[in-house]
Formats: structure tokens, C-alpha cells, sequence
């Protein structure tokens, strides 16, 4: 429907396109939202198994959220964050690491390459990095607080400026 | 406008803001109820029309209520003359005050205002919420109970809030904002005149221009709102306009307003003035409801229909929300 | 890398870098010592605008070098001899500190024997 | 791109006047030391006046001068350095917003023009870090931008501060108010705030992360503008900040940024990286030198360091672009004998860095550690000092070792070729600069010179640490495959001299995670939750049902309202009678 609008918006006046671009963006997006909202939440087994098909999952993984949460029967994918997944791997579109058909995480948009990372792991968890960095800083100052009263200067006194009183030289007048 | 060209109107008109100038400056009560009289039946002949059963329901409607406001002023403005004690002094304000109230469309005698408010066309609304107000509060501000009036103001600014809450009528809900205003008008009336007449002022500008563009573009519900394809500027016009007239901080209706919490608080009436600021809190989200549904909403609107105004219309509304930015200006300079 | 101590020396008689000396300065020494004199006068110091910290027994280099550089914008390297003659006599300067350094260190643990602290 | 006139051109003539201008007024100013002040009221109002002021001295035109000698020939350079680009007018208009943006900070002495210059800087350093329009540098943008902003408040809370003075003229109370408790809560601030924008240590990790900005911003940013504002604002407050408390945490910390910068560069094989690392170790020997109270030294050094790391960086450039875009230096190798013109100006600018004496390094960081080793000093940072110049000779040797010496690894076939004569051209300027300004400017700027006295083992010490330096860079250029087996050994310890000690990881996952969590228990319990129920949806609810009530009483019968009326009338008049 969407697609005969803009050819008949398009044959009718050729410059108006550039115009009404976002209009028509905006028709066929609600019509392909219409198509994509999620079915029902799935009972039987027979419909756990169109639902899996319909997502392109196997049965074995294909797992709907509660039926409170009002997602119908969109699957619960895993929590892997887009940063966390392989960056070799030649997916169909890399900027997004996502292939062609392959569902979207409900909170897709949250967990992108952009934004926190949910399924982080560190090398070396977070509260010792904490403790590394955070305890060569305090040693280091306690170090330096340590060592301020063993200060190594040149051995020489104070600056002698004229106005403070006579000095003297180490000769005979 | 039609009244322009029918003469009956015009003569009319001319009674109706003279009586009012009759009861304001007459220096006895006796001549202040001629005043009122004179208005009541100079304003029943513009609200009616041969055409609209509405119309003329409520014509009958206002003549009853507003005959019977007077008859009771009358009543207690002679009985005071006879009794001349000093003793039932508040009880006597208060039978004065009660008609005043009912004369104005007050809490709570208020049932009759948004009634007629429904039945009359936009600039008689404008008429009713603005000039029939000018001698009842004038007079009120003659004669007033404090302790009464008090009451009074709270209970006007929460019942005008609670009862555009639910409104779809654009109409009832300009009658029960007026209502609102009310409550702030009698504060401002009780701490001085000079600030009432700033603050009716700016209230009675900024209706006339809702009213003027409800007029030309001839809404009455806010459903019609939803179904109808506007130009940007008048568009933005409503937005700035019912936000200003809401008392959103830069614009002009904030002003007014501000003035009168100012002043309140000086004086030490905090709990008026925190049932005012909660109440028009309330009143900006039922502004913002019709904003939405004109402003916001998308999915009902008719493309292929263009509603047409004329561009001198919409060169004076410009000017109008210009104006009502302008509070910016005002507010800057008021308390430097 | 005795040097590099420095002042570190000096810690068991609590002297440090730029503390000032407490004796007389006429104490420990056979002979009257030679004041030191300030060559450059203080209206000049203020005319030229030169800051407090540098008003010293060697500011009247300075004041050469100062004119020497106002003279020679912008090759400032012509005054390489009057910035040598500053310079060295800031050396001679700091070495006269040093000795007053020495000198207050021997006093004081000269002192301390004869309280016979130490 | 390739008409006579380019973008690059005009901008780069107007910009190279502009400091042959400011180079002909430092002279004057410095010779007959000399300081204008234009300060124009804006508004005043109870006894508050927001003034635009300008303040010319020679620090400020000389400086000025230094920012506006590097961005005219990185953006001459840019001619070739960016002629593929389409949007090349919108970065040439981004780079000249940043340089005027730097030089609105340098001249202004008022805390909130100030402000103006400091957020401009920030703003474009984010729109400039996020030029390649990717994640990586949306994130690497957006970890400087955030980093930056806390500086920022900073200042904005500094004004708010000194909003009890009645002015925003700073450079009037330094001495004045010196004592007063607000100034000093105001020179932490400021402390707080030159340190994000110097990247010292809390914050340190958006310095290399800002690497993903195209070449020539990088060799802006890091050189002459952004960092150097955090130093250039403590030079001008230096005044104040004399014998106080927080300035001796800053020694330490910018000490430690000074090691912990050097100490990562030599775990890192990324090209720019290396140069963003030895830049904020350069920074941490400002910050600390000036925390010492020498300003001027620290002034000199950014001088000097902005000349030759704006070449090292557009040396880097060059090489990027030759190496197909690769940064990293394992690739590169035998530089030397394929293109001798670049490889002579990055070995000079290197050697500038590391202090090669006569070369412009030599003269602010030789002074520099020796006025150290003449001041009573404590011992940590005497360490932080000289081990942290060993250290600039460590990787700059290592750098160089693999650069020139080692074997090309990149391709079989490559095109590696050194007849870019606009990027050469714009290179032999600062190339020019980074041979003499070293000594140019110590004779230029020191009115009152330091004298330099000690033994000569103290004064060899900077060879000896140098030597270690570079032969331990020698050696780990020398590294194999199988030495890296090494680093397992001590993983932990390895894993935080490369990251930066954890820094990068802990400004973003170490807070985010946290502040992440609590947030979802706020969203799931307070927005969701009560909040919802009793403030958005309670609260309409409750009106509604109010509405409905006053509703039933609004659609009464009239007769029975007028009755009621009259009732009340005769109520009230009963209780009169009776």
C-alpha cells in the first residue's frame, strides 16, 4: 500500500518528492510497523513452534518473555551487548553487528555499540582494578607525605636581599 | 461582526458599558443596582438570536439568575439601610457579597455560568467573562468580608481547576478558567485596586484573543481540534496564547500573576497563595491538553483540507502572541 | 652523590634549605668581616620596574642586561655578555650562601657540644 | 581542491598574518613590558557588572602567536592532508572556531569569557573527535566531552563563587582576596578544573581516546590548544595558587600522570597513541613544574613542546597516509631510507622531545629539571622527575627503532613517497621552529634569567637517566614473539601499566556500572513504580474522579440552584433577625 502511494505521489509531481520525503517515510514506516507488532503470547507448543519460526529461531531457543510483560510473543533473546559480540565475524550489516532477519534484543536500543555494554566481562574484575588504581594512588601519596619531611634542598640559606639588614662577606674589611 | 452593522446592537452596547459605568461610580447602593439592572437587560437583547433555540435558552436563563442577584442585593442593601446596626455587620456583608458573587458567576453560586457560557457565541462569551465582571467586583471590593471572600477565592480556584479538568467543551472549559481567574482577581481586588485593574487587564486580553481565534477558526469542542489542519503560525499562536494565559513563566499571563503571588506573600497569605499556584498548575495541564490535540496530534488530521484564514486575521494574531511574549519584558522591569 | 643530599646533611641539627641564620654574623671569626654593599640604587630598581625578587646585591647586572635588551630588540643574543656577568655574579652570590650554610651548621653543632646535647 | 585559492589557502594566509601581527606586538610588549587591558560593560545591575574584557600582555600575544603559527600550517598541511574530503569546508570552519575559541580563552581575564572560550573548546573538540562518523569516535567524543564537562562545571561553579565580588575579573583579586576562603574554594575549583582539561590523572583517559579525531586535530588539539588551556589557566592563577594545599596534590598527581603516561607509551604499538601518551606525560611536567610555583618555566615548555609535537603529529600524519592507514608502528619500519624529508623532521621532533640538546626541548625541559634539582624538594618527586625523562627516552627511542630501523612489514607492494610538497612545505615551517624557538624564546621571555648551580654529577644525572633511557628503548625494540610470553607472568601488573592504570576502563565501566544499576532500580521503582501510581497516573485519576463529582453537581436542576440561593439569603438574613 505503502509502496503504491509513493509511485503515485512520485507520477503525479516529480518535484514535490524531495519535499515530502519525510511524509512518505512516515506512511510506509506505521505500515511496517502494523506488520511487524508481535502476535500473541504463544500457549499451546504448536504455537511456540510458529512463533520460534516466525523469528527465525529454533524451538530449542526460542524462549517468549512472561506473558505479564505484554511483549506477546517476541523472544527473549540473551543479553549480549553489541560491543561484546565478535567484531571478525562478517555480518550482513557491520555497523550494527546483525544479520539479515535476525531479531532485534527488545532493549536493542540501549545496548548498542554507543552505549554500557551489559554483558561486559573483564580480564580483571572491577573492584581489583579499583583496588590497583585507587591503592598506587594512596600509596604513592602516602608516600609523598611520608617523604615530605625528608626533604633534600641544595645547602644554602635564605636569599639575601639588601633591605634585610647588613650581610657580610668571608674576607677581612 | 455583526454588530458592527445592526444598530439595535450598537445601542445596546453603548447601555451595557455605560451601566456598568453607572454602578461603579454611583456613590449610593441604590444607584449601583440601577446600574446592574440597566446592564442585565442591555446584554440579554446581544445574547439573544431568532435563529438559535441555544441562544435564546440562554437569554431566559441569565434573565432569571441575574434578576434574581439584584433582587437580593436590593433586598440587603434596604435591609442594612433599615437596620443600622453595627453589631450584624458581617452577616450583612456577606448577603451583599453572596449576591455580588451570584451576580459574578462565583463559587458558589457559580451553576449558571458555564450553562450560558455554552449556549452563547465566542465574542459573547468574551463579553460575559470580561466586562459583565467589572461592577459585581468593583462593588464587592465597596463592601467586602474578608474572612468570607477568602474562602471563597480558594474555593474558586480549586472548583474552576477541578471542573475544566474533564471538559471537552472548549467553551465550559473558558467558563470554569474563568472561574479560576476569579479567585485571583477577588486577592488581587482585596490587596489593591491598581493591581486588580493590571491583572483584569492582561486576563481580559489574553481571552479576547482565544476567544477572537476560536472565532475565526470556529471551534467549540476540542475534538474539533483533532480533525482540523491549521496554519503553523496560528497554531504557535494558540500554544504561546493558552500557555500565557496558563501562567507558563516567560509569557505575559505569568505576569500578572506573578505580581498578585507577590504581593500575596507579602502579606503573609501563604496558604491562599499555595492553592493558587497548585490550582493553576492543574489549569496549565488542561491547557496543554487542548495545545496537544491542536498542536501534537497527527493521525486525524483531514491533508486535503486547508482551513482558510484571512491574512490580515492572522497578522493581528501574530501581534497578539507577540504581545503575549512581550510579558518577558514586563516581568524583567517590574521588580528591578 | 654526596651533593645530591645537599641539605640532607644538615637535618640532625633541624637546618634546612632557605632557613636563615641565627647567629651573629661576627660569631667564629678572628677578623671583622667586609659588608656587603648594594651597587645599584632602589630609585633606579623602581624605574625600571623590576620585580622585588630580583632587587638583590646583584641587580645592577641586571639593570645593564635590562638596558642591554632594551638596545638590542629583538636580537636579545647580543647581550650574552651582560646575561655572563649576571649570571656569574649570581654564582658568587649562591656561594655565599652556601658558606653561610656551612657556617651555621658548624655553629650550631659547635653549640650542641657545649650544651653537650650531642 | 586543487585551484589556486582553497579554503586552505585563505585561511592559512589570514591566520599566518594574524601571527606575524601578534609576533611583531609580543616584541614590543615584552621590551617595553607592557600590558593593555579593554574591558567593555555589558550589563550592569546591583552592583553586579558582566564586563567582555581583553587582556594583552606578552604572554597572551606570544602564546596567541604559538596557536596561530601551528593552526596556519596544520591547516596548509590540511590542503593535501584532507583533499579527499567532502566536507572540507565544515572542518576548516570547525578547526578556525576551535583556534578562535583557544584564543578567546588566552586573552580573556574575566572568569565567565573565560568560560566561553573553555565550553567552545570543549563543544568543537567533541564535534571534531566525532569527524569520522563512527562508534568508536562517537565514543571516544563522547568520553571527552564528558570528561571535559566536569571541568566545565568547574568554572560555572567558579562563577557562581565569585559572584560575592561583585566582578568576574579575576586577575584582580589573585592577590587581593588571596586569604579569603572563598578564593580558596574558587582555586580548587580552577585546580579541579585544569586538570580535566590537562588530562591529570583522574581524568586522563580521554587523551589518548581522542585520537580518533583526523590527524591534523589531533595535531592541534594536542600541541598548542586544548590540553595547554588547563596550563595556561594555572599560569594565570598562579598568583593565588602559591603555598597551597591543593597545589601539592597536583605535584604529585601530575607527577604520576608524568610517569604513568611514560610508562604506557611503551606498551603501545598504536602510532598516535604513543604521541598522545608522551604528550600528556609533557603535560605532567608542566602541571608540576608550575605547581612548584615556576609558571614561566611551565610557560616555556608549552611553547616549546607545542612546536615540535604539532610536527610529530603531522609527521605521523604523513606516514598514516602512506601506510594505507595504519597506525601501527609494527607495520612500519625502514622509514628512513624511503622518505628521508619526513624521516628527518619526525627524528628532529623526536629528538626535541626527548631533549637532544640545541634542539627546542633542550631549553625548557634542561631548565626545568635542573631548577628542580635546585629547589628543597621532596624526594617522590625527584624520582617522578628523572625517571619519567628516562622514560621519554625510552619510547622515543623505541618509537625511532622501530620506525627507522626495523624491516617494512606492511605490504609486498606499497608506495611509500615523499614528494608532497604541501605537507612538506607547512612541515619545514614548524620544523623551522622546533630547530630554534627553544633558544629563541630563552633569550626572548626570560627578563630575569635563572641561575643554574650544582655539582656535576647532579648535573650529568638527566645524561645518565637519558642513556638508561635509550638503551633500555634499544633493547625493547629488540623484543620477539616469544619475549612477550614474559608479560604472563606478571599479568595483573602488566595489564595495569598498559591500560593506562585501569583508567580508561574505570572512567567509563568503573562508574557506569554503578550509576547504571542504581538507575535501573530508580526507573523499575520510583518512575515505574510509586512515582507512577501516585504522582502521574494517582494524581490524574484523582482529578478526574473530582471532575466527575463536580460534574453531577453542575447538571442539577436550575429551579432547585435558585432555590438554594435564595436560601442561603434568607438563612443569613434569619440569623440577623433572630
Amino acid at each position: 500500500m505503502a509502496l503504491s502511494l509513493v509511485k503515485k505521489a512520485i507520477l503525479a509531481n516529480p518535484h514535490s518528492l524531495r519535499k515530502n520525503v519525510g511524509v512518505f517515510c512516515n506512511a510506509a514506516r506505521n505500515h511496517w510497523n502494523y506488520q511487524y507488532k508481535p502476535g500473541p503470547y504463544p500457549k499451546t507448543m504448536a504455537e511456540r513452534q510458529a512463533a520460534a519460526k516466525k523469528y527465525g529461531l529454533s524451538i530449542e531457543e526460542y524462549q517468549p518473555y512472561p506473558e505479564e510483560m505484554g511483549y506477546g510473543d517476541y523472544p527473549k533473546l540473551p543479553d549480549i551487548g553489541a560491543d561484546s559480540k565478535d567484531p571478525h565475524y562478517p555480518y550482513d550489516l557491520p555497523y550494527l553487528k546483525r544479520n539479515f532477519n535476525e531479531p532485534f534484543h527488545v532493549a536493542s536500543e540501549i545496548i548498542g555499540e554507543d552505549r554500557f555494554n551489559i554483558s561486559v566481562k573483564h580480564r580483571i574484575p572491577l573492584w581489583q582494578q579499583w583496588t590497583w588504581f585507587l591503592g598506587v594512588m594512596f600509596g604513592s601519596y602516602m608516600l609523598y607525605r611520608y617523604l615530605d619531611d625528608y626533604k633534600i634542598g641544595r645547602p644554602v640559606v635564605a636569599k639575601q636581599y639588601p633591605q634585610e639588614g647588613p650581610h657580610y662577606m668571608f674576607c677581612p674589611k | 461582526m455583526l454588530f458592527m452593522i445592526n444598530s439595535n446592537k450598537m445601542f445596546f452596547f453603548f447601555t451595557l458599558f455605560f451601566s456598568t459605568l453607572i454602578s461603579i461610580s454611583s456613590n449610593s447602593w441604590l444607584g449601583c443596582w440601577i446600574g446592574l439592572e440597566i446592564n442585565l437587560l442591555s446584554f440579554i437583547p446581544l445574547i439573544t438570536s431568532p435563529n438559535n433555540l441555544l441562544n435564546s435558552e440562554a437569554s431566559l436563563k441569565y434573565f432569571l439568575t441575574q434578576s434574581i442577584a439584584p433582587i437580593n442585593f436590593l433586598f440587603s442593601i434596604l435591609l442594612k439601610l433599615l437596620m443600622l446596626n453595627f453589631f450584624f455587620h458581617d452577616l450583612f456583608s456577606i448577603m451583599i457579597n453572596s449576591s455580588l458573587l451570584m451576580k459574578m458567576g462565583s463559587i458558589p453560586f457559580h451553576f449558571w455560568f458555564p450553562n450560558i457560557m455554552e449556549g452563547l457565541s465566542w465574542l459573547n462569551c468574551f463579553i460575559l467573562m470580561t466586562w459583565q465582571k467589572i461592577s459585581p467586583l468593583i462593588l464587592l471590593s465597596y463592601y467586602m468580608n474578608i474572612n468570607f471572600i477568602s474562602i471563597i477565592m480558594i474555593f474558586n480556584c480549586i472548583i474552576g481547576v477541578i471542573g475544566s479538568f474533564n471538559q471537552n467543551s472548549i467553551r465550559k472549559l473558558m467558563a470554569f478558567s474563568s472561574i479560576n481567574n476569579l479567585g485571583w482577581m477577588m486577592s488581587s481586588l482585596m490587596i489593591s485596586e491598581s493591581i486588580w485593574k493590571l491583572f483584569f487587564f492582561l486576563y481580559s486580553f489574553l481571552i479576547m484573543i482565544m476567544c477572537i481565534m476560536s472565532y475565526l477558526i470556529n471551534i467549540f469542542f476540542i475534538n474539533q481540534l483533532f480533525n482540523i489542519n491549521l496554519n503553523f503560525f496560528f497554531k504557535i499562536s494558540i500554544m504561546i496564547n493558552f500557555l500565557s494565559l496558563g501562567g507558563l513563566p516567560p509569557l505575559l499571563g505569568f505576569f500578572s500573576k506573578w505580581m498578585i503571588i507577590n504581593f500575596l506573600i507579602m502579606n503573609n497569605m501563604f496558604l491562599i497563595t499555595f492553592f493558587f499556584i497548585m490550582s493553576s498548575l492543574i489549569m496549565i495541564f488542561v491547557y496543554i491538553r487542548i495545545i496537544y490535540s491542536s498542536l501534537l496530534s497527527y493521525s486525524f488530521k483531514f491533508k486535503w483540507f486547508k482551513n482558510f484564514i484571512k491574512y490580515n486575521y492572522i497578522m493581528i494574531i501574530n501581534f497578539f502572541s507577540l504581545i503575549s511574549l512581550s510579558g518577558m519584558i514586563f516581568s524583567t522591569f517590574f521588580f528591578i | 652523590m654526596g651533593n645530591l643530599l645537599g641539605s640532607f646533611n644538615a637535618r640532625n641539627v633541624n637546618l634546612n634549605m632557605d632557613d636563615k641564620p641565627t647567629f651573629d654574623p661576627q660569631e667564629g671569626f678572628s677578623y671583622e668581616r667586609k659588608p656587603r654593599e648594594m651597587i645599584a640604587k632602589e630609585e633606579d630598581l623602581i624605574s625600571a620596574r623590576i620585580p622585588p625578587k630580583y632587587r638583590d646585591y646583584c641587580a645592577h647586572h641586571l639593570l645593564e642586561y635590562q638596558v642591554c635588551r632594551y638596545k638590542n630588540v629583538p636580537l636579545m643574543y647580543k647581550c650574552a655578555h651582560e646575561k655572563h656577568a649576571y649570571l656569574n655574579c649570581e654564582h658568587q652570590d649562591y656561594v655565599m650562601r652556601m658558606k653561610e650554610f656551612e657556617r651555621e651548621r658548624r655553629l650550631r653543632v659547635r653549640e650542641n657540644r657545649l650544651i653537650g646535647v650531642a | 581542491m586543487h585551484q589556486k585559492f582553497s579554503i586552505c589557502f585563505i585561511s592559512f594566509f589570514f591566520l599566518f598574518f594574524f601571527m606575524l601581527m601578534n609576533l611583531f606586538m609580543m616584541i614590543y610588549f615584552i621590551i617595553s613590558n607592557l600590558t593593555i587591558m579593554i574591558e567593555w560593560e555589558i550589563i550592569s545591575f546591583n552592583s553586579i557588572s558582566i564586563v567582555m574584557s581583553i587582556l594583552l600582555d606578552w604572554m597572551s600575544l606570544l602564546f596567541m602567536m604559538f596557536v596561530l603559527l601551528i593552526s596556519s600550517s596544520v591547516i596548509y598541511w590540511k590542503k593535501s592532508y584532507m583533499s579527499s574530503e567532502i566536507n572540507l569546508n565544515r572542518f576548516i570552519i570547525l578547526v578556525i572556531m576551535f583556534v578562535l575559541s583557544m584564543i578567546l580563552l588566552i586573552i580573556s581575564p574575566n572568569i565567565i569569557s573565560i568560560l566561553l572560550g573553555w565550553d567552545g573548546l570543549g563543544l568543537i573538540s567533541y564535534c571534531l573527535v566525532i569527524y569520522y562518523q563512527n562508534v568508536k569516535s562517537y565514543n571516544a567524543g563522547m568520553l571527552t566531552a564528558l570528561s571535559n564537562r566536569i571541568g566545565d562545571v568547574m568554572i560555572l561553579m567558579v562563577i557562581a563563587w565569585m559572584l560575592n565580588y561583585g566582578s568576574w575579573n579575576y586577575i584582580y583579586y589573585l592577590m587581593f582576596m588571596k586569604n579569603d576562603f572563598f578564593m580558596n574554594v574558587i582555586s580548587i575549583m580552577i585546580i579541579l578544573a585544569a586538570m580535566t582539561k590537562s588530562a591529570q590523572i583522574p581524568f586522563s583517559s580521554w587523551l589518548p581516546a581522542a585520537m580518533a579525531a583526523p590527524t591534523p586535530v589531533s595535531a592541534l588539539v594536542h600541541s598548542s590548544t586544548l590540553v595547554t588551556a588547563g596550563v595556561y589557566l594555572l599560569i594565570r592563577f598562579n598568583l593565588l595558587l602559591e603555598d597551597m594545599f591543593m597545589l601539592k596534590i597536583l605535584l604529585l598527581f601530575s607527577g604520576l600522570t608524568m610517569m604513568m603516561a611514560g610508562i604506557s607509551a611503551n606498551y603501545e604499538y598504536d602510532l598516535k597513541k604513543i604521541i598522545a601518551l608522551s604528550t600528556l606525560s609533557q603535560l605532567g611536567l608542566m602541571m608540576s613544574i608550575l605547581s612548584m610555583g615556576y609558571g614561566d618555566l611551565a610557560f616555556f615548555h608549552l611553547l616549546t613542546h607545542a612546536m615540535f609535537k604539532a610536527l610529530l603529529f603531522m609527521c605521523a600524519g604523513v606516514l598514516i597516509h602512506m601506510m594505507n592507514d595504519n597506525q601501527d608502528i609494527r607495520m612500519m619500519g625502514g622509514l628512513s631510507i624511503f622518505i628521508p624529508v619526513t624521516s628527518l623532521c619526525f627524528n628532529i621532533s623526536n629528538m626535541a622531545l626527548c631533549g637532544i640538546p640545541f634542539l627546542a626541548g633542550f631549553y625548557s625541559k634542561d631548565l626545568i629539571l635542573e631548577v628542580t634539582m635546585m629547589s628543597n624538594l621532596n624526594m617522590m618527586v625527584l624520582y617522578l622527575y628523572y625517571f619519567s625523562t628516562g622514560l621519554t627516552m625510552f619510547y622515543t627511542i623505541r618509537l625511532m627503532m622501530y620506525l627507522m630501523i626495523n624491516d617494512f612489514n606492511l605490504m609486498s607492494v606499497y608506495n611509500l613517497y615523499d614528494e608532497d610538497y604541501i605537507m612538506l612545505k607547512s612541515m619545514m615551517i614548524l620544523l623551522f621552529m622546533s630547530l630554534i624557538s627553544g633558544s629563541m624564546l630563552s633569550w626572548m621571555i626570560f627578563c630575569y634569567p635563572y641561575m643554574i648551580f650544582m655539582s656535576l654529577n647532579m648535573k650529568l644525572m638527566v645524561i645518565y637517566v637519558s642513556l638508561m633511557g635509550g638503551m633500555m628503548g634499544w633493547l625493547v625494540s629488540k623484543m620477539n614473539i616469544y619475549s612477550v610470553n614474559k608479560f604472563l607472568m606478571m599479568y595483573n601488573l602488566n595489564m595495569f601499566f598498559t591500560l593506562m592504570w585501569f583508567m580508561p576502563n574505570l572512567s567509563v565501566y568503573g562508574f557506569n556500572y554503578y550509576i547504571l544499576s542504581f538507575s535501573k532500580n530508580l526507573y523499575k521503582n520510583i518512575d515505574m513504580g510509586w512515582s507512577e501510581l501516585f504522582s502521574g497516573y494517582g494524581m490524574f485519576n484523582l482529578i478526574k474522579n473530582y471532575s466527575l463529582i463536580s460534574m453531577i453537581y453542575q447538571m442539577n436542576n436550575f429551579k432547585i440552584y435558585l432555590f438554594s440561593f435564595v436560601f442561603w439569603m434568607l438563612l443569613i438574613m434569619l440569623m440577623i433577625l433572630v
